[in-house]
């Protein structure tokens, strides 16, 4: 890859360090799915998880020079998107008290 | 040294929510986090250079697992309660803690006092890679070095399906799997479920293909054709067959026993069971590819989807 | 220290408290979850013996790793089991206890 | 122009980590569901586009380059219809209550 003959090592570490950071930020996010206070607030985080997994995902591939990491990355967009529906569409099964039909907004 | 960093980042993190897994009073907050400690899973291996792994773990332990785990609880909403009331008591939590503690204790002083130089079989797999013909050594160790383990773990699978099966009350023998899903009035799930799966094909065949040379493969692909379909079912837009169709059975056990096959014509052939003639190799393996991804990908839907609980198309149980 | 002993030190905290978990907790899909975690560690360190055996221009010994994936779809396919299985024990009790007829006795 | 294009992926995915800690920050700060769900996704998509189009220069052809632009659009094809759901299921909750 390009960088290489460039920075040096200098691209790869701010990729990695970039990837650090975006999973810090995951992280603080997830304190926001620990204290709730809603289920709303509960099924964000897979969307949070999900977006920035793979944002961290794509950054530490390109770090370290495998071009097969796009192809993992785009099994977890498919699939991320898989689990945030299961998530979705359970939860928001289970909130319906029964008796109570679903009201077409 | 920032490679150092990340993979210390990753290390807490999965730390964390392991222990968030385990230590929340809330089901659904475990299993959320669970699902979380599965995403980050496919990072550590790409840091441990298992691009195979990695894409094998995003697409089980990301996706399968957590759908798995969630129709479970939504099943289970309301017996949380009742077994919370049985909490163990305090001596037992301390012998476990003890007895934790001891395992991981043992298991880092393990790690710290390897051998060096680590014993390994990467020289023996690149030397013979050019008999098999594929150019993924992964692949190369399923389907030709250790393909006794393959066809083994292809046999548990539906060994698995069957005792998953067998837990269906009498009256729903050869039914359908499942609670039947009603399509969605709002309709954005039904677009989406019409949307995806054409691509996840698409991106399925992709990396079976891709398995001969780079990562990828039959695990892989037939997890995310598995995955398609169950978003097919969530949506509604389709339902589950009845576990007594002919055909359903018939894709169940084509991938073993076209393995057993090929292994025992080997016998014959190549003088071992499960060797490949010389010159034949590659074709005997993509043969066996292709006969285990109908069989794996129905195995892993059929998986999540449980026993069978009902015949008819309308929502019952 | 280097990258595969800081996994494999991860590996064996996870198997600790994946283990924790198994005894502790209550609630079978709890239990579940917890063994999950301990097998992940197992993996973990499967993973990074793995990446020690880097040779011939590998970057890692491919044989583990081969391994590892039949490991995940089988562990896969084994809590899938043991989920229809705590799914019918429970519509079959009422009850989410793994306990032996009277209630608190060996309330594992 | 190597340098430049170098220049210009750091650029990008400093921009695209800024809006990685924006949505971070509104999904912590903002008062309600809605407000919360929006910074979410307005700034995951931001950021991992960002990303994305800052690691474009970085790889090796053009297949390469348009698998990563499909992982982008795969995201905000699923982001898009999971936050529907989402906001439909959290106004459901508050209509009952």
């Amino acid at each position: 890859m390009r960088w290489r003959w460039f920075l040096g090592g200098a691209m790869d570490e701010f990729l990695l360090s970039a990837a650090t950071f975006v999973l810090l930020m995951v992280a603080l996010g997830l304190v926001r799915v620990a204290r709730g206070p809603g289920y709303a607030d509960r099924m964000m985080a897979a969307q949070l998880l999900g977006t920035g997994g793979i944002g961290a995902l794509l950054l530490v591939g390109a770090a370290v020079g495998e071009a097969a990491v796009v192809d993992v990355a785009l099994t977890l967009a498919l699939l991320a998107a898989f689990t945030s529906i299961a998530f979705v569409k359970y939860m928001a099964h289970e909130d319906r008290p029964p008796g109570v039909d679903e009201d077409s907004a | 040294m920032t490679g150092g960093i990340v993979s210390l980042a990753i290390v807490l993190l999965l730390l964390a929510l392991a222990l968030w897994a385990v230590l929340v009073r809330d089901a659904f907050l475990a299993i959320a986090g669970f699902v979380a400690y599965g995403l980050l899973l496919s990072l550590v291996w790409v840091r441990l250079y298992g691009i195979d792994v990695a894409l094998t773990e995003a697409a089980i332990g990301g996706g399968l697992t957590g759908a798995m785990l969630i129709g479970a609880v939504a099943r289970l909403r309301g017996t949380e309660a009742s077994s919370r009331s049985e909490r163990s008591g305090v001596g037992l939590h301390i012998l476990a803690l003890l007895l934790s503690l001891g395992l991981a204790a043992t298991l880092a002083l393990c790690v710290m006092v390897l051998p060096d130089p680590a014993p390994t079989l990467a020289p023996q797999v690149s030397q013979n890679m050019a008999v098999t013909g594929v150019g993924n050594p992964i692949t190369g160790v399923l389907l030709a070095f250790r393909a006794l383990d393959t066809l083994l773990e292809a046999i548990v699978l539906v060994i698995g399906l069957i005792g998953v099966w067998s837990l269906a009350p009498d009256r729903f023998w050869g039914g359908r799997p499942g609670l039947r899903h009603e399509a969605d009035p709002d309709g954005i799930l039904a677009y989406f479920a019409r949307l995806l799966p054409p691509l996840g094909i698409i991106f399925a065949l992709y990396i079976f293909w891709a398995g001969a040379d780079h990562p990828g493969g039959k695990f892989q692909s037939a997890t995310i054709l598995a995955a398609m379909w169950m978003l097919v079912l969530m949506a509604g837009l389709a339902d589950t067959p009845r576990i007594g169709h002919r055909g359903l059975r018939v894709g169940i056990v084509i991938g073993p026993l076209a393995f057993i096959a090929i292994g025992v014509l080997g016998l014959f052939s190549a003088g071992a069971l499960l060797a490949y003639p010389e010159e034949w190799a590659k074709p005997m393996i993509v043969v066996v590819e292709v006969a285990l991804l109908p069989t794996l990908t129905l195995i892993l839907g059929l998986l999540l989807a449980g026993p069978p609980l009902r015949f008819d198309r309308g929502s019952a149980a | 220290m280097s990258i595969e002993t800081l996994f494999g030190l991860c590996a064996a905290a996870l198997v600790g408290i994946g283990l924790y978990g198994l005894i502790v907790l209550a609630h079978p899909l709890r239990k579940i979850i917890a063994f999950n975690v301990m097998g992940t560690g197992v993996f973990v360190l499967f993973g990074a013996l793995g990446r020690r055996g880097a040779a011939a221009g590998l970057l890692a010994d491919p044989v583990p790793q081969a391994l590892l994936i039949t490991a995940i779809v089988v562990a896969f396919a084994a809590s899938a089991l043991a989920v229809a299985l705590i799914v019918r024990l429970i519509e079959a009790t009422d009850s989410a206890s793994l306990a032996s007829d009277p209630p608190d006795e060996a309330s594992a | 122009m190597d340098r430049l294009l170098d220049l210009f992926s750091i650029v990008a995915i400093v921009s695209g980590a800024f809006f990685f800690l924006a949505g971070s920050v509104g999904l912590l700060r903002f008062p309600d569901a809605y407000t919360r769900l929006h910074a979410l996704t307005k700034a995951d998509n931001l950021g991992l586009a960002l990303v994305v189009i800052g690691l474009l220069p970085q790889v090796d052809g053009v297949l390469a380059g348009l698998k990563l632009v499909v992982v982008w659009l795969l995201v905000l094809l699923s982001g898009a219809a999971v936050s529907q759901l989402i906001a439909r299921a959290a106004r459901r909750r508050e209509k009952q209550t």
